[in-house]
């Protein structure tokens, strides 16, 4: 698989999100908000961090670079789009997926673990788990609330969009979303950090099988 | 040259968890009679154009672009020649 | 309007008026230190020349009142590849890698603006660190308070955490601890102070000097504005509560632009490095003691033109550029010829990067604005601020302290054991430190919560532990025997994890040098940590000090911050603070008697602390802290925590709480000897299987070890004394622990 | 009851980095003429009381121990009764 990490002036988490898919010896570039074309690659992985420090609304400048442009064109081409955290904010900015990250229901950044349930284990990103499986993941975000409106939400209950729900809710999303996909199933963004829990080492490898699904889905859609 | 004040505001739909936590807040202060807040953001943008109603427009422009978010997010403003 | 630049000095007060008028004492510079000024020029200095003095010459800036102190710190040894002296020490780890780290203190500000106090006070260290080449990797945090029942206090708590998280979130590097303390003599001075630590390959490394006369000096980053003016001098005076509504403009800290800043730095010197001769950071009295700090290291002189340096507001006077405090700045002296490369990276990154002066050879201090030379003095004479002699002397409530021990009552000891556990000062911090990211670059093994962070280092198996520590209250009652003890506990800390500790940083925090019972604290502390500093081979590469910490003559307790930094060989030997299986059998390792005074419970239960501080072992703590290690690289611990603050008692059951077991022990000594407190003690839980093995070590050490009991899957924490027993309900104990100060910040 | 518009912005001498990073996103979106931006903060207070004067004082009151910060920020306000 060929994976690009976009790093934003701001970001933070982009070589945390490098060495995880190293880890599973995924081909991967570091590419900057400059980049134009993102054809090449199978997966492209917005990360986590403070794109231009956050300033206005998270992830609202950031929505306007170049790369956020082509990453629009590959998610139309069907590749894999992965917003994690300050990622996930762009691509609700981005109106790549519906509705938008507030302030934290009790404001104040949060950094913790917390246990996610898998809602929908068919998804791109959970194809090897089961419905209800409960997976303990780093969460450090202060804009974590997710809401959109009625119509909306009920639209990504329906279509099964949403893929991790927080087992309590930390930070006041509706329904307790934490992680959700556009209808395609090929963009997704989440609050949660499985790129920080890949190595026992650090005490934590539970978001391993984040991405060993990814690599199930990329593996499969080259198969077909 | 033109000073807009924009003032954007949360839709109504929306709880402000900072305004409620403000709202909590007077209230262990000991403030009475407060029935409801808000916080919102307040920008000036300085800017220079052709005549009030283009800076107008221009204005708007640039505040449905990226002051605000639709999703959540309403806006009004004054414009004032400077 | 005219476009006609008139000139902003216009408005300045004259030379004479300067003397007349004793401008300069408004700045805290003395009628002596004028005169030798005026001496030294042959003439009275202008506005600028004044300005630039009262900074330079500031404690904060010189040094002047507590260099005799810090002289006799102990700073060298084989690791050592930079001592004090520059942005931050440097110490070999081994495969041509470096640890960087210092520690600095942000306590005015904070109290004025707890927020940005703090903030700015984080992006102070960072520069520190990455303006000697290194990637900072971690940043700690050493907090003190007054009591939480206070508004005020609450709100400064609130403030500082909010601070701290702000900047270091946003930047990207991990807080991997810290400490907090509440105490009345705080109350209108709180402290904080953050600490940060870096990596460097040690061929990248670089210091702050000037050296090559005719090379460039380039300003990079951050416009200059009219933030904290003077600041060095304001934090170098004592408070008076009444002048509290007079505040001066405080700096306002933007993280995103330290990132950038931090980045391209960094990025700079692996490009450049050949090119960069030196880097230094904007901090106190801002461009006016990069530039005359890196002149003077060098032996040579610098010129400097104003009218080139990056602004954003109008009309900066001399004075103000030179004194300005604004954030994210850095200067770089750059290799003649070689400025475009280095300009053009900064230039990529969004980030000013202009060429504001030269590197001269003669010794000149020189300014020029506006086509006047507004300042020309010697560098030497102003980077060497006159030194006063004053005086010491022993404190009087040292002189009459009683010899004998606190005897605590715990009649109810279940009760005892509780209300320790909800002290403020004992209590879980979790619920203020989670506001601090201490995950992110994904290098995080042991988080906040146990007695030392640990972060690995990628592509080695090495890994590095630190931790702050200081008890204030122990160097209240003996300011020599605090400070080994400090040192002590900081290093008990580390090697609970694995590590070996191989050096320190410090922040000394203390009232008017100008008491003699406050500068006799200063000696006292700074000696006590430099003769345990010796003892372990950890010198004290770096520090900081923070003199006039008092409101309305009350002087905080002593507060000898100690940071250390630990090094870890091998990853798989990482051991944490916790019980980890039920069945492991725990150990005491070191003795335990009557040291009750300066303890929490002698607090708790009397509302102060008094009495002679009981007599310190060093040896004995330095064995144990030996026999730790030698279990812990044996393989044979599962879990190490060392006694601090409410004793065995409260060490037990936090060794129980985050994986919620039980305990079954049988402890020698009495059950108030549950609660005395001194450091260099521990509490180690080893697996049965490995129990033989692990006490035929204990035959072989000098270490006094113990067997207490074991660990038990049913939440209970029962402890049989010499005289009775502790029985209580984990969970009970864990909630005393985890609520007290949720529910204080709540009032 | 009353509705008090609550406007807070830097004092001048004060950074502001939001403003910055605005200004520079405008300029790359192309918009013409921007001179400076500024971000602050619109607070809406809904509160009752027995008159206007007592309400405004309130306001006041409350702004300046909770709302503002007074090292950096400055205020203005509109009150309307609603
Ligand atoms: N301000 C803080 N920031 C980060 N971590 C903190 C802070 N205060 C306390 N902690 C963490 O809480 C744990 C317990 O702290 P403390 O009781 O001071 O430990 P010790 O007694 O071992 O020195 C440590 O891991 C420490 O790093
Ligand atoms: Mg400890």
């Amino acid at each position: 698989m060929k994976a690009a990490v976009i790093t934003f002036p701001g970001s933070n988490c982009d070589m945390d999100m490098y060495h995880a898919l190293e880890s599973f010896d995924v081909d991967v570039d570091l590419l900057d908000d400059q980049a134009s074309d993102l054809s090449a690659y199978d997966a492209i992985f917005i990360p986590g961090g403070f794109s231009y420090g956050d300033y206005l609304r998270s992830g609202a400048v950031a929505k306007f670079s170049p790369a956020m442009d082509a990453v629009k064109v590959a998610a139309e081409n069907g590749q894999l789009v992965v917003g994690i955290c300050n990622g996930f904010q762009i691509l609700t900015e981005a109106g790549l997926l519906p509705g938008q990250l507030l302030v934290n229901e009790q404001p104040g950044f949060i950094c913790d673990e917390v246990n996610l349930v898998v809602e929908n284990p068919d998804s791109n990103f959970t194809n090897t788990m089961s419905k209800g499986d409960v997976l303990k993941v780093p969460i450090a975000h202060g804009e974590g609330n997710y809401v959109t409106d009625e119509v909306t939400l009920k639209e990504l209950e329906d279509n099964h969009q949403v893929i991790f729900r927080y087992q309590e809710n930390v930070n006041g999303s509706m329904n307790k979303i934490a992680g959700i996909t556009n209808k395609a199933g090929n963009v997704y963004g989440m609050m949660p950090h499985p790129e920080r829990a890949v190595d026992a080492l650090t005490g934590n490898d539970s978001g391993r099988a984040f991405f060993e699904s990814l690599l199930h889905a990329v593996d499969q859609k080259a198969r077909a | 040259m033109y000073l807009a004040k924009i003032y954007v505001t949360y839709k109504p739909s929306i709880l402000d968890p900072q305004g409620v936590v403000i709202k909590s807040a007077l209230e262990r202060l000991e403030y009475q009679g407060i029935e409801d807040v808000s916080q919102g953001k307040y920008f000036q943008v300085k800017l220079t154009g052709a005549d009030k109603a283009a800076v107008a427009k221009e204005v708007e422009s640039l505040v449905e672009e990226l002051l605000i978010n639709h999703n959540t997010e309403t806006y009004t403003y004054d414009l004032e020649e400077i | 309007m005219s476009t006609q630049q008139t000139n902003p000095m216009a408005n300045e007060p004259s030379p004479d008026m300067i003397a007349e008028k004793r401008i300069y004492a408004d700045w805290g510079l003395t009628d002596h230190e004028y005169d030798l000024i005026v001496d030294h020029l042959g003439r009275r200095p202008n506005y600028t020349e004044a300005g630039i003095f009262s900074g330079m010459w500031s404690e904060h800036c010189s040094y002047k009142k507590s260099k005799p102190a810090l002289r006799k710190f102990w700073s060298k040894n084989e690791r050592v590849l930079q001592g004090p002296g520059e942005g931050a020490g440097i110490l070999d780890i081994g495969d041509g890698q470096a640890v960087v780290f210092k520690a600095e203190s942000h306590n005015h500000p904070s109290f004025v603006e707890p927020y940005e106090g703090a903030a700015t006070g984080v992006g102070g260290i960072l520069r520190d660190i990455f303006s000697m080449g290194a990637q900072p990797i971690a940043v700690l945090d050493s907090l003190r308070f007054g009591q939480l029942d206070n508004a005020k206090t609450r709100q400064i708590v609130d403030g500082v955490i909010a601070g701290i998280a702000g900047y270091g979130n946003a930047i990207g590097i991990p807080n991997l601890g810290g400490e907090i303390a509440f105490d009345e003599s705080y109350a209108g001075n709180p402290l904080v102070n953050v600490m940060s630590v870096g990596l460097v390959n040690q061929n990248e490394m670089k210091v702050g000097q000037a050296k090559g006369s005719g090379n460039t000096i380039i300003y990079v980053g951050a416009k200059t504005g009219r933030d904290g003016i003077n600041g060095a001098s304001f934090a170098s005076a004592e408070f008076s509560s009444t002048e509290e509504s007079d505040r001066s403009a405080v700096q306002v800290g933007d993280p995103f632009l330290e990132k950038l800043v931090m980045d391209a730095t960094i990025d700079a010197i692996k490009k450049y490095g050949k090119s960069i001769i030196g880097i230094q950071d904007m901090g106190a009295a801002g461009l006016l003691s990069s530039s005359s700090e890196m002149a003077s290291k060098a032996g040579t002189g610098i010129e400097l033109n104003l009218d080139l340096v990056p602004q954003r507001e109008a009309a900066l006077t001399p004075y103000e550029l030179m004194l300005s405090e604004s954030q994210e700045r850095m200067l770089l002296v750059v290799q003649k010829g070689e400025e475009q490369p280095v300009i053009d990276l900064f230039e990529k990154a969004g980030l000013d990067a202009v060429a504001v002066g030269t590197v001269t050879d003669d010794g000149r201090y020189r300014l020029n604005f506006h086509g006047e030379t507004v300042a020309d003095v010697d560098i030497d004479f102003l980077t060497n601020a006159p030194e006063p002699k004053l005086a010491q002397e022993e404190p009087a409530r040292l002189k009459e302290a009683s010899a004998s021990q606190y005897q605590p009552n715990v009649a109810d000891a279940n009760q005892v054991l509780l209300d320790l556990l909800a002290q403020p000062t004992i209590a879980s911090k979790a619920s203020l430190f989670r506001h601090f990211d201490s995950q992110v670059r994904a290098d995080t093994v042991v988080k906040p919560g146990g007695d030392a962070g640990v972060t690995r280092i990628r592509g080695t198996k090495k890994a590095l532990a630190m931790t702050t520590d200081v008890n204030s209250r122990y160097a209240y009652l003996n300011p020599f025997v605090g400070g080994q003890m400090a040192v002590t506990e900081a290093a008990s800390n580390l090697v609970t994890t694995g590590a070996l500790p191989i050096g320190m940083t410090d922040c000394l925090n203390f009232g008017s040098p100008d008491n003699p019972e406050v500068y006799y604290e200063l000696h006292q502390s700074v000696e006590g940590i430099t003769d345990m500093a010796k003892r372990l081979n950890t010198p004290v590469i770096s520090g900081n000090v923070s003199l006039y910490n008092e409101t309305d003559n009350k002087a905080i307790l002593p507060t000898a911050m100690v940071g250390m930094v630990g090094l870890i060989a091998d990853n798989k030997n990482i051991t944490r603070a916790e019980f980890q299986n039920d069945g492991d059998q725990v150990y005491l390792v070191g003795t335990i008697g009557d040291t009750f005074n300066g303890s929490e419970i002698q607090k708790m239960q009397t509302g102060e602390i008094a009495g002679q501080l009981a007599d310190f072992d060093v040896d004995a703590a330095q064995a144990n802290q030996d026999f730790v290690l030698q279990a812990i690289d044996a393989g044979l611990v599962t879990s190490a925590h060392d006694l601090s603050e409410g004793g065995l008692g409260v060490a037990l059951a936090e060794a129980t709480f985050p994986n919620d077991f039980g305990l079954q022990a049988d402890f020698a000594g009495t059950t108030a000897q549950l609660f005395a407190e001194v450091p260099g003690r521990f509490v180690l839980s080893v697996p049965s299987k490995q129990a033989t093995a692990f006490e035929q070590k204990m035959t072989e050490t000098k270490a006094v070890v113990a067997k207490l009991g074991q660990v038990t899957k049913d939440t209970v924490i029962a402890i049989q004394t010499k005289d009775g027993q502790v029985t209580v309900d984990q969970k009970a104990a864990k909630a005393s622990y985890q609520n007290a100060i949720p529910q204080l910040m709540a009032e």
